[in-house]
C-alpha cells in the first residue's frame, strides 16, 4: 500500500477544510492506506484541546485530534507553525511535534503528499 | 462617521498592518470567525475592539474580557454610522 | 411601524458547509430580529447553493431550513438568479420563502436598509 | 496495453466559476490523454457541483461540459458522494459518464495512479 | 442614493471574486448608486493592461478596467499595493491612484462599503 | 525522492518562506495559476523552476524564459517522483 502525507494548512473553522481533511485521511486509513496527517500553518490551531463550537452548532474537530491514535492515522504538529501562532503545547493534543526539516523527509518517504 | 470593522480572517502580520491604517480611535473593531485567534497576540488597537464570544469559544480561544454575543453586536452595528469587513 | 423599523442587510458570498459565512449571517439575523430589526439578505456566488432544498447533512446543521426559518420569521432571502444557473441551482429546487433576483435587488436593499454587511471573501 | 497505461489522478476542492482549479485539472488532463497517460479525477467538496448538467453559463466555458468531454475521452471522474449531498446534487443531475463514490473510491484511484495531484485550497 | 465604496482584494483569475465585484458594481451603478471601485492588496492586479486568458477560456476582466470610464464606476488604487507587488504605473489601466489615508476619507464619506 | 511542487497562491513572504524550507537542489517548482505573479519579484530557488505560460499570459505577466506549457508540464509530472501543491 501506499504511503501518503496529507498537509492541513487551515484553521479548524471558517472554512470546513481542515476537518475534510482530516475526513478524506480517515477513509484512506481504513482502505488501509498509511496515513501521516500534518497540521501546519494556521492548520495547528486545529489541535487546541479545548474547542467548543455548540453555538456554532457544528462538531468540535478536536475530539478527532485528542483521540487520533483510534483512528489509525498518525498526527504530526510543525514547532514552527506553532510557536509562530503563540500556542502552548499543554493547550494542544498529544501530537508528533516535528520541524520543517523533519516535514521534508516524510515528504522525501511518501508515495503521495495531499494538500488542503 | 464611526466604522465598525468586523475583522474576519486569521490575523498575520500583513492584514493587521492594514487594519491598522483604516482605523482611528472613534471608531470600533470586531475579531469574528478566524479573526478570534488575535486573542493570542499582543496587538494594541487605538480604538474599542471586542472578540465575538461564540467564534472564540468554538475554537477554544479563551478570552478574558471584550467579548460581545450576536445581540450585542447587533447593537455595535447599529450604533455606528457603517460596517466594513476586512 | 413597519415602514419605520430600522433594517440590517447582508451580502453573503461563501458556499454552505465549506464556509462559515453563511452561519454568521444567520446568527446575526436572529439576533437582529429578535431585537425587532428587519432583515435581508442578497446571497452571490457559492452563497446561492444555501438555498438548494434537496441539501441533505446528515448529522449536521441543515443551513436550507435555517434559511427558511429565517424567511418564515420575516427576513427577506433573495439569492443572485445568474450565480445559480452558473451552479446549476433551478427555481424549482429553491427552499420555500426564497427567490432569484438579479443585482437591481441587492441595490434595491443597499437603499433600503439602515445598515450593510459583507461576509464571505473566502479565506 | 491497458493495463500498463500510466496514470495521473487528481482530487480537486474548489468549486466551478468561483475557482481556477477545476480549469487547471482540465486542461493538464487534455495534455495527458494526449500523450496518451490515463486520468482519474475525484472532486471533493464544492467541486462536486461541476459535474450537474443543469448548469448554465452563456457566454463562458461550459464546466460540466468539460467533465463529459475528458471522460468520453476515457477519463474516470468521480464525486464524492457525502459533498453531493450537502449541496443538493442528486444522482439524476450527474453529467454523463460520471458518478457519485466515497473515500474508498479515493484510495484506489492514488494506489492506481503514478502521480497524484491535489488542486484546489481555494484563495 | 447612497454612496457605495467597493474593496476588491483578490485577483483578477485564479477565483472570479474580482470580476464578480465589478459586476455587482456594475449592476449597482446601473440602478444609479454612486459606485467607487478600489483595487487593493492582489486586486491591484486586475489593473494590469494587457491580460490575455484566451488559453484559459475565459474573459479578460482588463477589458472593463482599461475603459471603465464606460461603465460610470470610478476606479481607484492603491499605491502601496501597486509599489508592494512592484508593479509598474505604465503597466496599468488609467485610474486614480490613491493612498490609506485617502481610502479612509472614502471609507469614512460613503455610507455602504462592500468587501470582496 | 525528486519532488515536484505546484505553487499556486498568489506569492508573499510567508508561503515563499515555506516553498524554501521545503526544496532542495533536485526538487522543481511549476508557478501556476496566481503562483505566476513571482516573476515580478526577485527570488532565487536552489532548483529549477518554471511559470505555466498560459496562467502568466491571462494575467498580462511577461515570462523571459523558464515557461512551460501544459503538455510540458505533464512530461516534468512524469519526470519527477511525486507532486505536492502548496
Amino acid at each position: 500500500m501506499k504511503k501518503v502525507v496529507i498537509l492541513s494548512t487551515k484553521p479548524p473553522y471558517g472554512s470546513s477544510i481542515n476537518a475534510e481533511a482530516f475526513r478524506a485521511g480517515l477513509g484512506l486509513a481504513f482502505s488501509e492506506t498509511q496515513v501521516d496527517l500534518i497540521l501546519i500553518g494556521d492548520g495547528v490551531y486545529g489541535a487546541i484541546k479545548e474547542q467548543s463550537p455548540t453555538k456554532l452548532q457544528m462538531k468540535p474537530i478536536s475530539e478527532v485530534y485528542n483521540n487520533i491514535t483510534d483512528y489509525n492515522i498518525n498526527l504530526f504538529l510543525i514547532e514552527d507553525s506553532i510557536q509562530e501562532r503563540n500556542l502552548d503545547f499543554e493547550e494542544l493534543a498529544k501530537a508528533n511535534i516535528i520541524s520543517y526539516e523533519e516535514l521534508k523527509k516524510m515528504i522525501n518517504n511518501a508515495d503521495v503528499v495531499l494538500t488542503f | 462617521m464611526r466604522a465598525l470593522f468586523l475583522f474576519s480572517r486569521t490575523p498575520n502580520q500583513e492584514n493587521i498592518r492594514f487594519l491598522k491604517k483604516l482605523i482611528d480611535s472613534s471608531d470600533c473593531v470586531v475579531f469574528i470567525q478566524n479573526g478570534v485567534y488575535i486573542a493570542k497576540h499582543n496587538i494594541e488597537l487605538e480604538c474599542q475592539n471586542y472578540v465575538l464570544e461564540p467564534d472564540a469559544e468554538a475554537r477554544g480561544i479563551k478570552i478574558n474580557s471584550n467579548s460581545v454575543d450576536y445581540i450585542r453586536l447587533v447593537d455595535l452595528i447599529m450604533e455606528f454610522d457603517k460596517v466594513v469587513t476586512i | 411601524m413597519e415602514g419605520q423599523k430600522k433594517k440590517i442587510g447582508f451580502l453573503i458570498t461563501g458556499g454552505p458547509y465549506t464556509f462559515e459565512h453563511l452561519d454568521t449571517a444567520y446568527h446575526l439575523s436572529k439576533a437582529a430580529l429578535k431585537k425587532g430589526y428587519g432583515v435581508s439578505i442578497f446571497l452571490y456566488l457559492d452563497a446561492v447553493v444555501a438555498l438548494n432544498k434537496n441539501i441533505k447533512s446528515p448529522g449536521e446543521r441543515h443551513i436550507p431550513s435555517m434559511f427558511k426559518e429565517l424567511a418564515d420569521e420575516g427576513a427577506r432571502i433573495v439569492a443572485c438568479g445568474d450565480c445559480a444557473h452558473f451552479r446549476g441551482l433551478t427555481r424549482d429546487l429553491l427552499v420555500e420563502g426564497t427567490r432569484l433576483t438579479g443585482i437591481a435587488t441587492l441595490a434595491e436593499i443597499i437603499e433600503e436598509c439602515n445598515r450593510f454587511i459583507t461576509l464571505g471573501m473566502g479565506e
